[in-house]
This record gives C-alpha cells, structure tokens and sequence, in this order.
C-alpha cells in the first residue's frame, strides 16, 4: 500500500516486475517427507513464499467428546512464523490466521476419504516461514502432498492458486507486490479429476467478464500447480525406493 | 463423543422437492425469504439497523472513535468490523467462545463493504498522520435461521447508510466535537448474496434446515455498478466451475432486488449514494 | 460525571429533566416469545434502555461436571452490546458485566424451582441493545417473563427497580443522566407475593431516614412493574391463544 | 457431577442453636469474631495491612504509579481496587481461575471506599489533564474461614490509613521524585459489616460453616457520620425487607464498634481524619 | 540496574551495604503451620523477603486425565504479589514467574517421596509477599518446611541458597541490591544428606575458578539454611506437643 | 489418567550400554550428533537460521523494530526472545497451548545471549531515552528429536551472527530509513553445551530417547575467552556437586568445537567479532 504507484508493475509488453508473463506461475519446488515426528509433511517454495505443513493423523481426537462417530475430524492450522512477514507478527493467532485455518480446512476436507476413519482427527499443521503471496495456495497444495505422504487416502490431490487484477490486467500467481498494489486477489483450490473447486474466494473489484477469465486462468494454473505435485510424489517414491526404505 | 445425526432423510427430501423446483418453505429456489430493516432503534449509536431475513435477526451498530490510523496510511480513516454470536441466537453458541465461524463471518462482512469502498475513509481523516476517525460496526446474532451472511452484510450496510457523523473542529492539536452531526461518506451499496448447493441445485437464502445438510456455501458480493467485489465459498464440501458461474449469474440479478429494496426501506435517493 | 452542573436534574416544582414527577416510572414495555431459537424469550424498552433476554434449559449441563445432583444450575450472562453505551465497549465483559451477571443470576434463582430440575442447566442471556440507566432492574424484570416463557415454574415473578439521590432528592426509577450525576443509586429485586427482596445494592451516600424512604419507594416501584409484567404475560398468553397457537 | 452434600444436618443444628441466641462457636449473633491489624509487613509498598478476622487472613498492598487521568476526570487521580484469591486460602479457589466471587468481592471493596469518598482523589493529580497518581489497593485472600468482605475491607481501608504517598516535583512536563513521602489525603473511615440470614435469624460476622448453610449474605458500609456508602446482597436466597432494616440496624452499631478497633490499632488521632 | 555504580556495595574490609561478611546470611526465620485451610504451610522471612507457601495433597488429581497412574503429580506455583516489588506488578503471571514455578517444581520433586502416592496430586503454592532477592531460594526451602508440615514423607529437606559476585567478590545470599547491580547471580538447592543438588541456574560471568569456588559457598551456605530449617521443625513440634494438640 | 510407560527396560539397556562408553545411536558419550547451520532461509528477517543436532531443527528469525525503551535503561536497545513449538515438532505439542517448556526454553536461550552480552544493545538506541531499535529473537521448534536447548540455542546465535541491520537517519524526532544495511553490534560468540545425566554417566547432547528416561538435564553456555555466562539445571532428578564439575568440563571443551563450526559455516573471521 505505500509502495509508490510511479514504479510499473507491469511493463508495455506485458511482462511483470520479476520478469514473468501475465500467464505464468512462480517456481514452485515441493518436497515430500521433511519431517521425523508427523505421520507426514511436505515442505514449499514457491517463489520466496517458504511453507513448512506436518500432518498428525489419523490418530485418537483429543478431547474426545469432539470426535465425530461417522467421519475424522479434520483440522487446520495456519500459523504465521514471526519473522515471516515485512514487520514483525505477534504469535498469537490473528482473525486473518483465524479464518485462512478454516477455508484451508475446508478446501482439504473434500478430497480426504474422511469416512474411513471415524472417531479419530486428522491435524494439518502449517507454518509459514516467509510469506511473499499466495500463501493459503501453498499451504493447501503443500497440505495435499503432506497428507499423501502420512498415506492418508485422498480422492485426488488439490492443486491451488491466485489470480489478481494489477494495472488492469489479470495475472496468475500473485506475489506479495502485485497483491498490495493490484485492484484483486481471487484464489481457487481444485481438484482437477473431479472438476471440484473447494475453495474460492475474492477481494478487489472485477467485472463479471474478469471474473469469467479469471475462472479459466485460475483452472489452467491449478492444472500446472498439479503437474507439480505429482512429480514431487514420483520424486518422493522413487528416491524412497532407491532407498530401499519406506517413505 | 459428538453425535451428529446426519440428517439424510432431510437431505433426500429437500433434494428430491428442488427436482420440482420447490423448497421446504414453498419457496422457489431462486427467492428469499422476507426481508425486513429497522434502521435507528439503538439512538445512543451513530448508527444502527435491526435486519430480519426470515427468521433470522442481526442487528448492527455503528460507534466512533477518535484514534490512531495506520502508520501506512496515515491520512484515512479505520473502519472495524466485529461480529458476535449472542448466545440465544442459537442452541449451539457458547458463551464467551470466540469462533472461527464469528471470525470469518465478521472478515466477510467486513470485506464486502470495505472492498466496494463503501466508506470513503480517506474523509475520515481529522489531524494528519495523527489522529482519524475509526469507525466500529459491529453485527451481533439475534437469531440464527440461516444465511447468516446475508443478513450481517445487510445489517452492517444499513447502520451505515442511516449513520451520521460527528463533526468535529481541529484547533491546532485539540480536537473539539461541535455537537452537531454530519452525513457519512458513503460512496456505494454494494449487497452479498449466498447461495447454497445442495446435490447439484443452487438455494438462495438457504434457511437453517437447507444449511445443515448442504454441499457447500457460495456468497458473492455486488457494487451498484454490477462489479463483483467479494466472493467467499464456505464449508467441507466443492462446487464445479460451472455452478459457480451458475450461481455468480443468479447473485447478480438478485442482488439488483435487494439493493432495490435497501433503497426503498431507507428512503435514499438511490442516484444521491456514489457522490457523497 | 462530565455533566456540567449548572443544567438542573429536578425543577423547583419537582419535575426531573424527562418530565417526570419524583415517583413516576419510565414508560416500560415488556415483549414475551420474541426470539425463535430459544426455549423462551423477553424484549423490553425501559425508557431508552433497551433489552433482549432469551432463556436456554433446563437441557443438560455441559460441561457435565457442573451439574447439581439436587437442582438445575442457573447461570445468567449480562452483557452489553460494543454500541449500547456513549462510548465503543470492548466486547470481551468487563468486570461490572461479570458482577452483574452474578447479582441477577442470585436476584432470580429464589424465584425458581430449581429443585425440580436436578443435574440440568438453566442459561439466562441478556444482551443490553441501548443502557440508559437500570440495566440490571430492566435485565432482571424481563428476565422473569423470559422464564415464564420458557415455561419453568415460578415461585412468583421477580420486579425490580432503581432509587436514586438527586439534588438531595430521592427518585424513583433512575435514568443513566441521573445516575451519573446523581449522589447514589439503589437497585432492588423483589418477588411481592413472597415479600422477598432477592436483590438489593447501594452506592453513594445516603443517610439512615433516606435508607428507610427509599425501601418504601422501592416497594412501591418494584410493584408497577410487577402490574406491567402481568400484563405483559396476560397479552402474551391472549394473543397465542387468539392465533391458535402454543405460545 | 458436582456432589453438593448439602448440609443439612448442620444447617439445622445453626437455627436451632440460634433461637437461643448463640451459635457453634460461641458468639452471640451480633459478635464479631476476633479482629487484628498489622501493618507496614510489606515494607516496599506505599502501605501495607495484614488483617485477620478469626481465622480469615487477607493481606492488602497500596502501589503508586504515574499514569493517565480518565478523559472525563481529568485532574483526579485514580484508584484501582484489586482481589486475589491465593489458592492456599481453600481447597476451593484453583489457580489462574479469574472467578466472579474474585470480582464481585473487589468491586464490593472498591464501592465502599470510593462512595464514601476515602480518598481525595482531586489531591492526587500531577500534570493536569495528563498525569495523575494511579493508586492500585490489592487484597490477597490468604486464609478463607468465612467473611471475606469484611476481612478484605478493612485490609484495604487498614492498608490506605497506613500509608504514605510518593513526593512529586513536577518540572515542565518532567515529573521527579523527591524521595521524601506525604501523608495520603484520607477523609473518611468508611466500615463494611457482614450479616448472613439463616432461617430467620441474622448472624453478624459469618464463620466458613455458616457461610456454607446461609440463604443469603447483607453487607452495608458505614461512613464516620453514619451515612450508607454501599450495600450488597450477596447469594441465591433472599432477605425481607423488615429484615433488611434490621440488619442495617445491626451493622450500624457494628460499624463503630469496629472502627473504634481500626482507630486504636492504627493509633490514628480520629479527629484528624477528615481533615487531610 | 538504575544504581548508582558510585555508591560502593562492599567496603574496603570486606563489608557488605547491610553489614554483613562475604559469606554471611541474612536473618532467616521459618514458621511452619501458619495456614489455616492447607494440608501444610510456612512462612518466612529472609532479610526483607517474606513468602507464604502453602501445600494442597496428596488429593485427588484434577482434572483427572492429568493424573499419573506411578507417582503423585507435583505442581508448585510461584507467584508475587501485586505490592511485592518497587513498580506494581500485574497478577497476570509473568514469564519469569512460569518459569520459576518450573524450577521450583523440579528442585522439590527429588525429595519427595512421590511414588507413594500414585494417582493423587500434591500442588505447592507460593505467595512472595515482599522480594528483596532470592525469593526462589527461600520459596524452596520454606516449602520444603510446608512439606514436612503436610506430614508428606521426603527423603530429606531441600536447602536453598545463591551466591553472586559483586564487585569482583563472590559474596553469599544475594539480597535485590546486589542482584541488580551485581555481575552473576547463581541460586542452587541441596538435599545435604543425599548430597543431591536439584536446582542449579546460574546469570551473569564468572570465570572457572569462580564457578568453583562458588558451589563450596553454596554448599556451605544450603548447610546453614538447613539447620535453621531442622531448629524450626523442632520448635514447631515442640510447641505442638506442649500444646497437647496435633501440629 | 495419563498412561506414562516408564520406559525403564530402555533406560537399563541405554546404561549398560554406557558402561562401554557407548549409546543406542553410536555416539560416545561426549558425541553431538551432527549439526547444521543454514543461514539466510527467510530474506525477509533481519537474520535467519535453520540449524539442526541430528534430527532436532529449529529455526531462529531476527526482526527490527522500532519501540520505547525501558525506563531504566533509556539509551539502550531492546533484546526479546522468544520460543515457539510448531505442533508438528512433536506429538506433544498441542496447538495454541503455551507452555512452561516453552517459556523455559525462551528463557534459558536469552539468558545465554544477554549474559554473555552477545548484543551491544547501547548501540541500538535511536533517539535517547525516547526510541531505541527493539530486536525480536524467534525460535520455532521444527523437529524434535532431543535437545531443544543448544539445538534453539544454536539458532539463535547464528541468525544473530548472520544478521544486518537497518540503517537509520534521525531527523529531530523522526527516524527515517535510509533502505540501507549495516551489521549488528555483536561482540562475541557464546555457546551453549548440555548434558544428560542417566544413571551415573553423563550424555552430552541428549537424544529424544535418552532424554525420557534421564535423571537430569544440566545446561552451561560459555563466552568465547572461557567464562561461564548460563547454567540451568532441569527436569525432576538430581546431580551431584561432584558431577556438576564433571559436567562443566566436558561442557568447556564442547563449546569450543562448537564454535568454531559456527565459525567455519558462518565464514566469520573469529578474531573479528569481539571488536564490533
């Protein structure tokens, strides 16, 4: 917001102020099983955004009077590192923590086969180490792979990015700059196998003609995000195997 | 052990009436229920609005506070937003639990006005880099019946449409309140619609039985101008692509209605908002 | 407090600033049944003081180690709205709301036959929309036909009013402008067929015959709106049975 | 569940032994049990009180700190009246638990010093407009044995008689200690007394056992002139209004029997206070 | 910290600002059964410090859940009263105050016979009414007494003391001046006749041959606490036998 | 009621083992286990650390920002430490539940960097006796497989030591950035060494299992010209006085290796710090 509006975030031919396209995502590297002590966890970078997620479960809930007798009970955990941000962040839990816990929650939920596991929880733990945009996109595809790897079942993986408005112009995979600056963010979790969108949400404001790009630019770049998580899973149980150990 | 008795025989039924495009109600899928504002009934607020859509009751007020802004946007105005569960508005609210569901209703009603800049902050400033107005709208729960986005969102619009301001008079670092009071700078109405999937149809203000055996929740927010400045999809289940035009289409016409009727029940000149 | 002095509460021929005579009661209006979700309901507009009560139980005690063996549990829960008061009120309860909330839950309790309800709870929760003065009377008056709405059985109903010291004056049924420049206020709950006092507080200054006084008119208050709050039950029960219904 | 063996038995015995007028101990239903007063055990507060009423043990602390006025009483400085149940007072009080007798007990002590205006709070001001003493009165329940009122009252009142208060300098808007103390400007010696209502009897200074088989508690402070300055009814029974009087009958009488007590204890010279 | 370094805290002979020799203790006085509603309690008072411990248990653990099925479960809670330091302290428990609890706890429990009672709970609670420097040292050492006073078997009294090195000198028994002003401070809890140290922390610089001699000091100085500990236990005896009554 | 399984078949095979000299993972019982220091993870911190003992990982973040000073040190900067267990560090750690270890643990590692005076916080102070830089320190345990203390310690330290710090420019009373870096006033390298004591033998470096079944934890961080600057004994056993000797020794010569692999992996030119 005090970024100064003189600097252009976008140059004449269309290309952003990290050198990317409008169309083009940020490097995303994932990496499966980078914890000892969960069932599993996946780390992220994706751009400078760095994600650590450990998933603890299926495993007895705790209090017990909120396990539920038909299903697990999912939990997420979005927390911020102090550190992660431009000023420093108290580590108590803020509303923006408060609310990204429960739409990432419910962005995982629906691709868990949930009701395999009555009676027990599941809890998804991210830690934001830096955030530099789209944090709740790499938090849930991080999140996705993490519970792959404590093999929870899943009917498919959820890939997830953003779409923002800068200068005008709608452009994939926000980073922090464009975020503060631009006119929207519009993040969408999917499940590409099931056409599934299980989170979307907007700020900003767009005309109903953006809105209808932003949807197919939004499904185009889950489709890469995805691309991505499966080759980090064919990383993981290839090396596992080489290994000779289990994942 | 927490029993949630999976209400599928409601399900099955609300699922197999909308086959016929009928609701448990006798609504159609595509109407509201009843929508009622009472705007001024907290005097001792600035603002204030008591909103009913169906059963459903919210009530909002509008305070304000002389105070800091933020160091990086220092000349504005801070508007807040807070959202409370009275405990009677539903058997399931605790006392004192303050919660996620409080959290992200107050975050969505607050990102519905705020990105429709409804509030021209930047009129809300009194000394420069020092002190500003904040403006507090807090929505509590009266009664929860359903859709209770749509009503805070409503409730919040409308205490701050019928608010007034105090004036106020800087004399050098004092400011001094003449007493009088001064119209807010309101620049748009913008109005959030949710609907509800529930098999593969779409629920408009989706009423408490409809929302305990939904899919999921859509809510999407409109300006004056038709722009879509909020969208928040809720809960544990997913919505296609193609619905969620679906639904965006259906919001849009919708919203036109409500909006119609916000201008009605307070007497705006519905042209004069967006000057300010 | 800040209230300059010079503007006079009580004209010289005893009229306060409202137009009322010394003893006269605010208008009051009380409203049964008015929420949907709760086992029984009150509204009342006591001057501008305006309140919202709404009674849960007797349902069971949770958490259960709470619970009574030998009667129900009653617990009240005033709170204020962030909008009610002259200034923004934080909504986490201050320590007034907490004491209040324990003098009106022990104002209404005697009134209860909570001996018929072992190991539940009863749950009183006012939310005080506008204060303008004897909140806690308002509270606890509406309160009473929140329970009788609620169907549970009542020794009798509990009425309750405020004395104050005004410009050396004692006056009935105090407003917040009276309050705060008043020299003392003196809120009392009492149950008329019983002759029992269940609330009874005092702050300021007053002298032993002044004490005796305000007893009397106390009594005197607390028995106008008993008369209003029988009425207010009477409308209830006609007009549910007007329209054929359960009220 | 919560296993209330409802003492019956000894409820019965307390009444019976009432209608001869005395009671488990000993008393009379008008006695007090035994009062001491010790202060200045806390020597690195402003003023310090152990008090003891039979068994029951409270000890109370007065701190000075600079801080900012009430916006609405800007040239007065303030008092904040605080109470701690230590956990070793009873088996009941658990630690950390913020519990609403704490609260209702420190308001109550809080009323009976700041109605009958003990403290001149228009004497404590240093900057006007911007700084002011804040005068924090803490009592610390140390030993539960019934009457905490009482015990906490006059631990607080005993505590403010003996102390002495900071010497300011105010040089621009620097303020400098001089090191040296003053008397605190004290005008009055308002005493709360306690009766509990069992049956129909009233029993002037409750014990732990008759607390626990009361209907209901009265509490009332008296100014030195003899005027009320509070009053509390405490507990879900109820009280009469016949009885009402009579009790405030009883605890006048008290109120100077034991403020004869606090004038010896503390070797005041009764008719300075009230001057400052 | 704000001390003057000008004013001189040990004289040229080896005298300390209140009198006492290098390796001197302050006044000490135990007092044990002081209590009223504990199973166990002790007051004392050391130079200007003065702490009230009392101790609840063996009783039944709550909540339950937190009970240990081999030993009993010791809690201690340090806390200091509002008035007890030069600037007034919030009741909120501070960090240091959590902490302090931590150690305490842990200095206690070695000489409790804790697998005598399983499944129950023994909760020491610490009151510092006024501190003037080694509070932690005076809190175990009286709740050692308020221990033996609960009738609670121990395998020996915990005696506890500090050194610090002020000026240059190691001096024993740090009262708050020399704390503040001083270069180290180093408190440590001794069970003499297991020759078991169970508390041992230490702040500030000391060199090798300091650290040293510094653990000869304490055990020198945990001597002396312990036998003002054994006199007031006899004398607490004593006069409970005179009495004729139970202690 | 918690079901603690001694483990005490363990314990016996982890002492007879050392009675060769030997433990479960191979070490010799004045081992560590392998460390890793990775600095400049977080670009956006002042300074940033991923360092890991075996399999334990912490990470450390500094973060500037400008606040008030003490009263009593008015010219000084501000050093605040703080820990936090991720809840995936371990199943142990339950989300949002501050706890006793973890404020230990903040504690003992700030005890380990202000005694040694590792920060010249006299050259942090902007404005005297008005603003001063306060420096958050943050550790967030990621992993823990035993010996929290050195492994935060450790991080700590080299987020420290791999810091710089804003340049600022005061102009009257404003302080503006000037978008430029300069290092952080460090002055020397403290190291922080435990040991376990099970039986009668001492483990340095503790691994998770060894530290269930262990007697107890003894803590002694050192500066760099060999003076001790911390010690914190913990857990609820005991240890001789003799052993503490033992255990400060062994420590002695640890913290050395220690430091110069942070000196090795942080390319730091020893001789260097220490002047500032």
């Amino acid at each position: 917001m005090s970024e100064s509006k003189i600097e252009r975030l976008i140059s004449e031919d269309g290309i952003r102020c990290d050198g990317r396209k409008l169309d083009e995502i940020r490097p995303i590297k994932f990496q499966l099983g980078v914890l000892k002590n969960t069932d599993g966890s996946a780390y992220v970078e994706w751009g400078r955004t760095k994600i650590l997620v450990g998933v603890m479960g299926p495993r007895e809930s705790h209090p017990k009077h909120l396990a539920l007798s038909d299903k697990a009970r999912v939990e997420a955990y979005y927390r911020m590192a102090s550190f992660s941000v431009e000023e420093w962040k108290s580590p108590a839990p803020s509303r923006r923590e408060v609310e990204l816990s429960k739409v990432i929650r419910e962005a995982l939920e629906p691709a868990i086969f949930v009701e395999f596991f009555p009676r027990t929880s599941i809890d998804i733990f991210i830690e934001v180490l830096q955030a530099d945009g789209s944090t709740r996109c790499a938090s849930i595809s991080a999140a996705s792979l993490a519970l792959v790897d404590a093999g929870i079942p899943m009917r498919d993986l959820v890939a997830s990015i953003a779409v923002g408005k800068v200068e005008g112009k709608l452009v994939l995979d926000v980073q922090d700059k464009e975020d503060k600056a631009g006119e929207s963010d519009m993040p969408m979790a999917y499940m590409p196998s099931k056409n599934a969108v299980t989170l979307l949400q907007m700020d900003g404001q767009i005309t109903h003609e953006e809105f209808l790009q932003s949807i197919e630019l939004l499904k185009k770049g889950c489709m890469e995000v995805y691309k991505k998580q499966k080759e980090a899973i064919e990383n993981h149980f290839k090396s596992a195997v080489s290994n000779g150990e289990e994942a | 052990m927490s029993q949630r008795i999976v209400p599928t025989v409601k399900r099955k039924q609300i699922i197999e009436l909308s086959e016929s495009g009928r609701r448990m109600d006798g609504r159609t899928l595509t109407d509201y229920r009843d929508i009622t504002i009472q705007t001024g009934l907290v005097e001792k607020a600035e603002g204030s609005a008591l909103v009913s859509i169906g059963g459903t009751k919210v009530v909002a007020g509008i305070k304000f506070e002389v105070g800091d802004p933020f160091p990086d946007i220092p000349n504005e105005g801070v508007m807040q937003v807070g959202a409370e569960f009275v405990p009677f508005a539903s058997p399931e609210f605790e006392p004192g639990k303050p919660d996620e569901v409080a959290v992200e209703l107050a975050r969505v009603v607050d990102r519905g006005l705020r990105e429709s800049k409804v509030l021209d902050t930047s009129k809300l400033c009194l000394i420069p880099g020092k002190k500003v107005w904040i403006v507090h709208v807090d929505v509590y729960i009266l009664d929860h019946c359903g859709n209770l986005i749509d009503t805070a969102a409503l409730a919040a619009l409308s205490a701050m449409l019928s608010a007034s301001m105090p004036e106020a008079c800087i004399e050098g670092d004092a400011i001094r309140l003449t007493g009088k009071r001064m119209p807010m700078p309101i620049t748009d109405i913008p109005i959030n619609v949710t609907l509800a999937k529930i098999g593969n149809k779409l629920f408009v203000d989706p009423s408490f039985e409809e929302e305990e055996v939904l899919d999921c929740r859509f809510s999407v927010a409109f300006k004056e101008n038709g722009m879509l400045c909020a969208i928040q999809k809720g809960e544990s289940g997913y919505i296609t692509p193609e619905e969620v035009l679906r639904a965006v289409e259906i919001a849009k016409d919708k919203s036109q209605e409500i909006r119609k009727k916000v201008v009605e029940s307070l007497k705006l000149k519905s042209d004069k908002v967006g000057e300010s």
